[in-house]
């Protein structure tokens, strides 16, 4: 763990203190989702890692703005592009990686893989491989948590090409009626797969919320502080008991829709690939930012990064030495006993 | 197999209070347990079977849902991964159709996929057979498709005792368990135990003894192959009767031993007969007896048609008594 | 048929004098409707009709406004309640009583029976038992028709509790991105089944449809000038290639959700039963009007009455001395050949 | 049986392009056929198999669609009942589970309820198969499913040949056709004639000849079970090997005729093996070849677990032809 920073500001922000501490955390955060996911990346080019990967590189903004408005015995469901998510809401590298590879020590022993880490220790019920298919699940677990009186609160993180599965909108249309403690969040990076969602999408995005009574926010999901404000009012409106809200973060991924997916031109331009990686980059944004008021300096982000990346380095070395699963396991938890 | 004549402390019931009891006991038993379901509520739903419920359990556990039979499958799911325990009245059976995302990918696989992290016990109720005059989208028994699949528990009560035994034990599982009721069958009366009993998964009920043919049977058709084998008796064909009670885990044991014992097998379901329930049944009866058989095994399910309206037609799509003691005198080589 | 009615007004008014002449038409098909639904019920109460119905009565004007605006060759698709849409778009009563009877000279030689009722040679493309269940045929024919280059227009009848359903959703998306000639037609008639619309429909009806950009409009389904007028509106506009649109009749069924459905009591108040058909009976409505603007005299009204009552009565008898289907016909039309 | 070796005249395709060769000429020859699904048009679905045809055809015949498969099953329904005929791209087996209600409620029994005036000539294209470490939502195949309900017609082609043939004659039957692609397959290269030709449904492809036990297999399990035929050889068990190429209609008397020869069989299918495909087919040869039977029909399906992601668990799960060969050998027993 890197050494508090050097306060370079007067100490009359006191309030500020926490705030800088915070921006700190959130940085450290999305970093390590960007260099698990560059690892991931590496460990598929090497043909270490079976299968495919949905990156979430370019996204990080969103889900640690998110999750860390939200408690560890809050709810979250994710989506085929989970490890964002999931590295947010407080899971372990090594174990993820892990998990990627098939390994018994990984969340799931092995047996989900990318797309179906759950990590349900600290609220993640799961990584979905069925676009949309986690609505009822997020729903479910906010009616569980008004059901048992808790103040538990489950945010549904989705893709906007979730938008065009029929299940989200029964899904709305009962969380609006009991006001039930979900946060839909959809997370607009302007792709499903590789069509752009203008081709798939009619009329507006907030506006299928809307139409079940359901308030709405968009907001750039770039900017992390934002992304945490927004979260934290929509989060605490559902714990105070006044019922679910929709939420739209304007994103992009850098990557392709998976680590195979290389040659893109052909459905979306390099251009704006640039754009977003040079002006829009959520990382660079605020390491900027905590450079430019001070808060750090480039070489405590530097420290801070190489200390992170070693991190995440021992997690793939950890997964790659890890033992499979007994293949005794293949008819293990079929059923729970 | 259970007497016939009910003793002076025994009481009778119909099918659909078993049902509307096994709720209410394991309700008051566990506060966990909540109903949700299209007209579940004042209603009772369209068969009455969960009259009085929400009198005593209130709106929040007995939950009237809009027409969104995904969307409840769903949020059954969500509440039972994080400690509730769901029963979702899907009223017809022919909506499974709606819901296959939510049971198969989801319910049924959660618990696999999280290595055994995360548990879905939840119970899916709704209902099989025609012979209502409801036509193709409303008659239809899909128990194949749900015991096709690992991760899923298939229950098929045939008696009312059976009924409340079952639903008990499959609201207790940890596990997503799919359970049918036979519409024709919520007002058949029959002998059921104040109080709390329950009847463990994968056992089969012999509910009749015989030793020249065995004929298995799933709920509805457990009484048409109980009346079959009146039929045979006075032909001198004495046929076994068993109720294999759930589909999955099935009792190979006590089916095998009995084909071992008897010699001749028919399978009667009400699901269609092509790649049904019958299949599978019967394969593991040809295979676990082969060196017993004197017969091919027979297998008689629904008509392989989408349940027509005109009752002249749809009555010919169930298997009826007279059908399957036909098929068994053949078998016995009694005609 | 009738002879002409007697024009009283003064022949000044010819452009009129057509609109009297589709009043009286719209008469004869609401009466139609209501005297047939009633024969139904006759039938079931006396236990010649296999199985159950699910009568029309009360929102007559709903269907026949809608269907005399369109062409004999524009689809629709209709609902378990579906006899009125049925008798709307041109089926003849005989052959609709030979169907309820399971008789081989209905629409579906007896085997759909009244939830599956069809007759395509009018462009019905069927009733369907499954709520919501013909969103995507409305939807498919509209893309049909806009893919074989005519100009017929699908009107997509459905109830105010097929807004549960995902699909609806998922279509109207479709509609909308592809401009399709479909006409969302919700008859609110306030209950889906035994419960009350607003137990299970969270925000606004209107919303739903303007959510993917499609307009909506929102009217008293009991006028049937007005259905109609606002019909031809949304028909036209549809024909000209200007896409979908969404069409919000409020009503209100008469009898129980079914035939069988007699204590109702539980779940709607009697007042508001007698209500709406003392005030907003559409039939009643609509000969007042007639009679209040001299179209015709209520002995013409009562002529017309025993006219259709004939016909309805002679469609009953023909259907219940019609012949069963050969029982050899169980096995047949699994598949076309 | 179709030669090894390519004549000169001969072409050598993969079946992902016999696919997409097929669907071309059929566009060509019909305007009434068109393909909608996700990311069919210009990336030519994940799996890149209708590569290019949005370039011949447009963006009007290849329609990119929302992630809808009930929507787009359900658009294709109500075209096809209209005049058009629609082949719907439902990208991986396991979204099957969303289009039930749309596929089984409206399309396969449209015909029926209408009395046979209504038509619904429909292709719904889809894949089946693990082993691509997908894990256990992208691995499933459910043609049981399908095959259970009357109305709808399952094809499963193992060759390039069979791809071309059938999906023309699917896409030329007037009825709704669930067409079944091994994604493990489209790579595979077999010889494909240029031009019309077409495989009439219901017939089976013996692939081998053999005298000592039948090996009946669907789509992926062809290979295997050639595969296991060649093991068998050496051993001096000489196994007939057969593709049901069709599970609806199934041709039962080139199966029986088999068994009725070898007087032994395996039914092969990658398939959940519980109330799959296996037991309907196992029991049909059961039945029809029951009096000349040396052995139980045996079954071998796909691992009764869902598709875990974990390779050495994974690998497990799908038959081979070692496994295959094994059951041959205890059933021929050589051991
Ligand atoms: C029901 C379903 N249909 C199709 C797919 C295949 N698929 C996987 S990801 C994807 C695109 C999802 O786009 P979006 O929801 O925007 O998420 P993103 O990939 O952009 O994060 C599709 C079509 C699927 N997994 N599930
Ligand atoms: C998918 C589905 N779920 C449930 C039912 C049972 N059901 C038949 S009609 C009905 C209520 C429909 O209400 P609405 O759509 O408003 O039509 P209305 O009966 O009022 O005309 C229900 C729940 C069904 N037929 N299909
Ligand atoms: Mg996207
Ligand atoms: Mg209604």
């Amino acid at each position: 763990m890197a050494k508090a920073p050097k306060i370079k500001k007067a100490p009359a922000a006191v309030a500020a203190k926490v705030d800088d501490e915070l921006l700190l955390r959130f940085y450290r955060q999305m970093l390590k989702i960007r260099l698990f996911e560059e690892q991931v990346n590496q460990l598929y080019l090497g043909a270490k890692m079976p299968g495919l990967a949905h990156l979430y590189i370019g996204q990080e903004a969103v889900a640690v703005g998110v999750c860390e408005a939200l408690r560890a015995d809050d709810y979250i469901t994710s989506t085929h592009r989970g490890h964002g998510h999931c590295l947010a809401k407080g899971a372990a590298a090594d174990k993820m990686f892990a998990e990627l590879l098939g390994k018994v020590d990984g969340y799931c022993r092995g047996k989900g893989g990318s797309m179906h880490i759950a990590d349900q220790e600290r609220g993640n019920l799961g990584a979905n491989a069925i676009v949309g298919g986690s609505a009822g699940i997020a729903t479910g677990a906010a009616m569980s948590a008004k059901m048992r009186g808790t103040d538990q609160v489950a945010v549904c993180f989705f893709g906007e090409g979730a938008l065009g599965q029929g299940l989200l909108y029964e899904c709305m249309n009962m969380a609006s009626l009991w006001k039930l403690p979900v946060i839909y969040l959809c997370e607009n990076n302007l792709y499903n797969e590789y069509t752009h969602y203008s081709e798939t999408t009619a009329g507006t995005i907030e506006g299928r919320a809307q139409a079940f009574g359901i308030p709405s926010e968009t907001i750039e999901g770039q900017d992390v502080e934002l992304v945490y404000r927004t979260a934290t009012k929509l989060i605490e409106r559902a714990r105070r008991g006044e019922g679910p809200s929709f939420f739209v973060c304007n994103t992009y991924r850098f990557h392709g829709h998976h680590v195979g997916d290389i040659d893109r031109a052909y459905y979306r331009p390099k251009k704006e690939e640039q754009e977003w990686k040079e002006r829009r980059d959520p990382v660079k944004l605020l390491a900027d930012k905590l450079v430019r008021s001070e808060i750090v300096d480039r070489k405590f982000l530097a420290k801070t990064e190489e200390e992170i990346g070693g991190e995440i380095k021992a997690g793939a070395d950890f997964a790659l030495s890890a033992p499979y699963p007994d293949p005794e396991e293949v008819e293990q938890h079929i059923y729970a006993e | 197999m259970k007497a016939e004549k009910p003793s002076a402390s025994e009481r009778v019931i119909t099918f659909a209070q078993a049902i509307n009891e096994a709720l209410a006991e394991e309700m008051r038993r566990d506060p966990k347990v909540f109903i949700i379901g299209e007209d579940v509520a004042e209603a009772g739903t369209p068969f009455k079977v969960l009259s009085g419920l929400v009198k005593e359990f209130g709106k929040e556990r007995v939950i009237d849902s809009p027409i969104s039979e995904a969307g409840i499958a769903g949020v059954s799911v969500g509440a039972a991964m994080t400690g509730m325990r769901p029963v979702v009245d899907i009223m017809f059976g022919d909506f499974a159709t709606l819901v296959m995302d939510q049971m198969v990918n989801q319910a049924a696989k959660t618990h696999y996929m999280s290595g055994g992290k995360l548990k879905v016990p939840m119970v899916m109720r709704t209902t099989l057979g025609a012979a209502r005059r409801s036509a193709a989208q409303h008659s239809q028994s899909l128990h194949a498709w749900f015991s096709h699949i690992p991760g899923l528990k298939v229950v098929l009560p045939s008696t009312p005792y059976d009924a409340k035994g079952l639903l008990k034990t499959a609201i207790r599982d940890d596990n997503p368990v799919v359970f049918f009721e036979d519409k024709m069958m919520y007002t058949q009366k029959g002998i059921v135990p104040e109080g709390d009993y329950t009847i463990p998964f994968g056992v089969a009920d012999v509910k009749r003894a015989g030793k020249d043919i065995t004929l298995v049977a799933t709920s509805s058709m457990v009484e048409v192959s109980l009346k079959a084998a009146e039929i045979l008796q006075p032909l001198g064909i004495s046929a076994e009767v068993i109720d294999v009670r759930t589909t999955v885990p099935l009792d190979k044991e006590t089916l095998i031993a009995s084909v071992k014992k008897t010699s001749r097998a028919i399978v009667v379901d009400e699901g269609y007969e092509r790649y049904g329930v019958t299949a599978e049944i019967a394969s593991v009866i040809a295979d676990g007896a082969f060196y017993y058989l004197d017969a091919p095994v027979k297998r008689i399910g629904a008509m392989h048609v989408p349940v027509p309206f005109s009752p002249v037609l749809e009555d010919q799509t169930v298997p009826t008594p007279e059908t399957v003691a036909e098929t068994a005198k053949k078998l016995c080589g009694k005609m």
